[in-house]
């Protein structure tokens, strides 16, 4: 057991800090969910593609550097503490992509990939529909046979970045007829500008557009873009959750980076002994996600399936990073409840994370189930 | 002993509620956040016409004799039906103004204020709430720092368009016209230091006075919050002032305390609808019991609030009023976690109009004195033993 | 409304104020979970019962002074400000009591509440049996009639008081082939010295012997130690659980008095601006269970019985009792772990508040169930 | 980088396990807690036979060196199973002693440590745990209160009946002999005052010695705490003591929170097993989601503190070691709060053993520094950036 790096790690690390502290912007880019500070993030994944940091992790043929889980691990440290921006890419990144390497065909690979590494192709996920949120068996929308493709119909929604995406991807029933919700349903890929689809922003607490209501009516997709099976789209879906996109959902390097911040804000504000628990708290519980997600990488490595264990993981981040921000936010006093400081954002983004990925409560189920054995209930 | 509303209290709140239900308050607060405040004076007027803001305003002025039972229940119905606006600060500012020695200003501006002819904001700080729509403007400077007592002062606007002054009989709600630029004042400092004596010009125009800086954004959107301008025109000064505003702030942390109830037993009732009939797995989300649970949490927090605030309506004092002030807006801000928790991502949004809620509930924590500031104020003691 | 007392209240408080002021022992009684503490806490009911203050509310004949509830609450304030000992007679007293005033005949009246009143006869509640906690319908023990009375057999447990009190009453099966588990129950009241009476005393976790258990062995109950019809035990007991009794539970004046020693420990402790929030929390939740019982007292006064809101009440206090004592352990920082400290009584005792009268679980569910009006579930 | 335990460790962890379930560590903390330590004692030689103190030890002095790691492990399982005596005590004593220069102390009492031969309890304050059945007896004066570090002393008591000292070679176990009385010390200061010298007489006894006084009652009935009598054989003084106990506190600490981590995750499968067959409404309770969930949160708590004490372990970081004596020990306790409401009743009595870990869990909070100290080390940083 340990926690040292390899001289090799290390020197990536070096490299990675020397590139961010060269290309890093001076001020903070404008909010990733406004158009301008769409475009602007677009631009930086490119600045981040050029110099193969923006999917570190990927294979050299795609525009990474075949980076290991450890060497992900370090550059988002090092990204985070950089203050580099927010990754417009992610849910591309870190959703659709695991699945394309697990199951898409090499054309698709090839096809997809590289523009999602440059940012020139922005995805959003289209995964909810309205009567399907922590129920994601229970999706609606169709997917219909047709020559040489399919037909989406349906509504999708909270789907994120889709006020300024390029393309999504999602679950579509493409045979109603099965007695099981989980069958018969198929994983596409689509376009957000195809004639059919009506994309219609939504604005999240703070009004801004984090997301969409996707409408889609008899929207041609060719079969190159199914992914996997026809039909086999539930499994397909389940079967990258449990592997290590559980584990880079949200970095250690992302709270680290922001329990710094919550402790210099403290500094900042005279270090109050009143506060001094809930700051300690978060630097302690951005401490413990990181060596947890070091653990779990670990095991990764050594061969472990991430399995239900994806859900402490959920559960703890999102509530260490609702408990930071209202930390912050207390120590605002009553400039905590302006939009325009430095923690706003991020306030208004953890409070979406005991919803999103699962529900808190949800996770909180499959703990009890999966990793404590206690017996199913009715909920 | 009887601690308890009586039929007369009851009635009162419940014809406010009815009234505001037929308004379509949430339509009203968008308009507000957009600078348009024409719903939101209409509303206004049938406020003020169903008594409230005499509820603050001695007889001899027009009002009903200052009554923070009544302001409580009302507060509570404003805050049920997230009314926007400088409801709290017109609260204030009329007990303020009649705290003073000098009775002049209290006759002159309180029957408009009663009547609901006029809006006011009042301020001790460094934003004032809707100062472009608000026809009276206050500013006391810092009664609360550590200032001596004696030297607070009071600042403020003539009515736009009325070089008479503010003091002029009547001041009738001007509507469409814009406030001339403020005469400076030579000895009043940065609008941006802490402690600074500001006053805020008076507007009754719809939007800020263009070229006027824009409102601060909260995140509740209703919250309009202007920063001020130096300057100002001196209106009292010395001990009176610093009284007569320690009165206001209480009134007005009474006020914010029974409107944060409000707001989380609005969310309570809205959640409590949604979890019935939003199913998922098969059943009522309200079946689960992690969902009722929360929601049972919620309820516990906001009833054991209730009583705090009509104790401290009672009362007055300074810890009751500040324990009122805490325990409503934190039982208010879990609530709002809860429903938000339990709306999911539809809460979510701003479209949605439980938002409109959830924000408010955020912002009013740290309204007219923050957790930090009541907890102090309870463990400083001062009231009888409880 | 109002909070104001009458000058008859104003008088009956300088009464009992001076009252206490004059034989509240200096020094803390022995624990009343001792024998020794048992015995002094039996002659400080006798003290109090010679000048009619051990039963403020009850009618004058049975030994009380006929005071309404306000009368009641004012009595505790004090009793606790003044640093009074606990009550050995509390489960007679507000458990028997009420049953026997609404259900009880004159003649049980007569002989039982006299000798409760003076502390001459410590009660014991007979409740809970192994396989019945929550779920108290499913009780066990039976109640077989004979002769002139019944026979009583099977166990109880959990018995509060029960190591060194005189008496117990509670509900046993008198016809177990009804079909649902609430029917064919009797309440009935019997010695505990009795043949065929066994107790166990049970030490809690500070190994003070705070309950015990009860094993009875055919034990004969004359009928007119039956309260109320054969058969209707379920229906007498839950008849008074809804009543004032709910208030009457756990007096403000307790969490007053508790909540003053907190903030003078803490001031003593030199007023550490850490642990502010929950001291501040602390007396402003006894502040709010003062206020809200006197307007629970208030409704009740006015006619509206006193239904699932004393959910509540049980979960607020509980809850309120045990943050106060943590509260306190953390201000005693090492010395927290002795059991010989001013503190540790109450806090050992705390930590069951949560799970007796009603797990908060259970209440919990009342709350939702009966007072918002969601749908039952399977829990 | 593997921040994995490697096969051996793992184990380690399950030999000791094995042999610690089939040791019916219950019985041996009910008779510790009447203060008879013959099973006690018995179970001592195991743990130390299967090498557990022996991690805390030079090889110089027949250790395997100081081994946080395996340390950390060992403690989880000797937590988890709620194994009484001064077991930190003795691992803190023994890296004290190899840190001071003279290799004396070291020498001479080192093997007997790590053999098991003795025991040793350590104090830095008022009292010190077990101190009537430990051989050796440590006391520093103080080392992190507000006196200059270059002044903390280290006092040792000779084992009874040796006249020639602790510093004989051997130091073995001697048993059901009294020790003498102390020579008092005459510039030590009063026991009450902090900061105060003290130290206590060694004792093989299985009890207190007869007139001594009585431990202090903890909740925790395994943990008998003596308060210090005054006065203590100067064993070594200056920096280098200073020094050596900062290394034996961080030790100290690490080796309560790999304790307390064991005591919950102990508590949480009791409790998990428990819910299982305890029926209800007809139904086993760890059916409803109320329970489901408490569980949860408390796997969780308890698996975010187990890396926090294995990184701890290998950075040796103050507050590396601060946070993860906090994180477990609130997560224990945390833990202790769900296991005695999912039991109920049976869960509060000292009778079932479940007590034995509750009140544990309870007593380590405070134990070898508190969440307050332990929250202010971790934000006066001194570590590498995490």
């Amino acid at each position: 057991m340990d926690l040292a790096f390899t001289q090799e790690e290390e020197a990536f690390r070096a490299e990675a800090r020397a590139w961010l502290a060269a290309h890093v912007p001076d001020a903070p880019l404008p909010s990733l969910e406004t158009a301008e500070g769409f475009a602007a993030h677009r631009a930086w994944e490119a600045e981040l593609a050029a110099d193969r940091w923006s999917v570190v992790n990927w294979p050299v043929e795609y525009g990474g550097r075949g980076a290991d889980l450890i060497r992900w691990l370090i550059f988002e440290e090092e990204y985070w503490s950089a203050g580099a921006p927010g990754r417009v890419g992610q849910n591309g990144i870190s959703l659709l992509a695991p699945t394309l390497f697990d199951h898409g065909t090499e054309e698709q690979r090839e096809r997809v990939l590289p523009s999602m590494a440059t940012g020139e192709v922005v995805w959003a996920q289209a995964w909810s529909e309205p009567e399907a949120g922590s129920d994601l068996a229970s999706l609606r929308s169709r997917a219909r046979r047709t020559d040489g493709g399919w037909l989406l119909s349906g509504q999708k929604t909270w789907s994120s970045r889709a006020a300024f995406a390029d393309r999504a991807f999602g679950l579509f029933r493409s045979d109603p007829d099965l007695p099981r919700p989980h069958q018969g349903l198929t994983y596409l890929m689509f376009d957000l500008r195809a004639p059919g689809v009506t994309v219609r922003p939504i604005g999240r607490l703070d009004g801004k557009p984090a997301f969409a209501e996707l409408f889609l009516d008899e929207v041609f997709v060719p079969d190159k873009d199914v992914i996997g099976e026809p039909g086999q789209g539930w499994r397909i879906a389940m079967s990258t959750a449990d592997n290590e996109r559980g584990l880079m959902l949200r970095s250690p390097g992302r709270f680290l980076a922001a329990a710094e911040a919550l402790r210099a804000l403290w500094a900042e504000r005279g270090s109050p002994r009143r506060e001094e628990d809930r700051v300690a708290d978060a630097l302690i519980g951005a401490r413990a996600y990181q060596l947890f997600t070091h653990a779990a990488a670990s095991r990764f490595l050594d061969g472990d399936p991430i399995g239900a264990e994806s859900s402490l993981n959920k559960v703890f981040w999102s509530e260490l990073d609702l408990a930071l921000h209202e930390t912050a936010l207390d120590l605002l006093g009553e400039e905590g409840e302006f939009t325009d400081t430095p923690w706003s954002e991020g306030y208004v983004f953890s409070l979406a994370g005991p919803i999103y990925a699962g529900t808190n409560e949800i996770q909180r189920d499959i703990i009890a189930e999966r990793l404590l054995g206690l017996p199913k209930g009715r909920r | 002993m009887r601690f308890l509303l009586d039929a007369e209290q009851r009635d009162f709140a419940a014809s406010l509620d009815a009234m505001l239900t037929a308004a379509d308050t949430a339509a009203v607060v968008r308009d507000w956040s957009r600078g348009d405040h024409a719903s939101g004076r209409a509303l206004w007027s049938r406020i003020a016409e169903a008594g409230v803001f005499s509820l603050a305003v001695g007889e001899k002025y027009g009002g009903m004799g200052v009554r923070p039972v009544e302001l409580a229940v009302a507060f509570v119905e404003l805050g049920r039906h997230a009314v926007p606006g400088p409801l709290v600060e017109t609260v204030a500012a009329a007990v303020l103004l009649a705290g003073l020695e000098e009775a002049g200003p209290a006759e002159r501006l309180l029957p408009a204020l009663a009547s609901g002819k006029s809006a006011a904001t009042l301020t001790t700080g460094r934003y004032a709430l809707d100062a472009d729509m608000a026809d009276v403007a206050l500013a006391v400077a810092d009664p609360c720092s550590g200032a001596p007592r004696s030297e607070a002062t009071l600042f403020v606007t003539p009515p736009p368009g009325r070089p008479d002054g503010p003091l002029a009989a009547g001041s009738p709600l001007a509507s469409g016209s814009r406030s001339p630029a403020p005469a400076a004042r030579p000895d009043s400092r940065s609008s941006a230091g802490p402690g600074a004596a500001h006053r805020t010009p008076l507007r009754t125009t719809s939007s800020p006075t263009p070229g006027g800086p824009p409102p601060r954004p909260s995140l509740d959107p209703a919250r309009r919050l202007f920063p001020l301008p130096s300057g100002g025109e001196l209106l009292a000064t010395g001990p009176q002032v610093s009284e007569a505003a320690a009165r206001a702030l209480l009134l007005a942390r009474l006020s914010t305390a029974a409107q944060a109830l409000g707001v989380g037993l609005a969310l309570l009732d809205r959640t409590v609808a949604y979890v019935e009939q939003r199913t998922q797995f098969g059943a009522p989300i309200g079946s689960f019991q992690a969902v009722k649970h929360r929601l049972a949490d919620a309820k516990i927090a906001l009833e054991f609030a209730r009583p705090l605030l009509f104790g401290a309506a009672l009362t007055l004092g300074p810890a009751d009023v500040a324990a009122a002030k805490v325990t409503a807006c934190e039982a208010a801000y879990r609530t709002a976690r809860t429903a938000l928790q339990l709306h999911g991502a539809i809460g979510y949004t701003a479209e949605y109009d439980l938002s409109l809620w959830l924000t408010k509930a955020r912002a009013l924590r740290t309204a007219w004195g923050g957790p930090r500031e009541c907890r102090a104020l309870v463990l400083s003691g001062g009231d009888r033993r409880w």
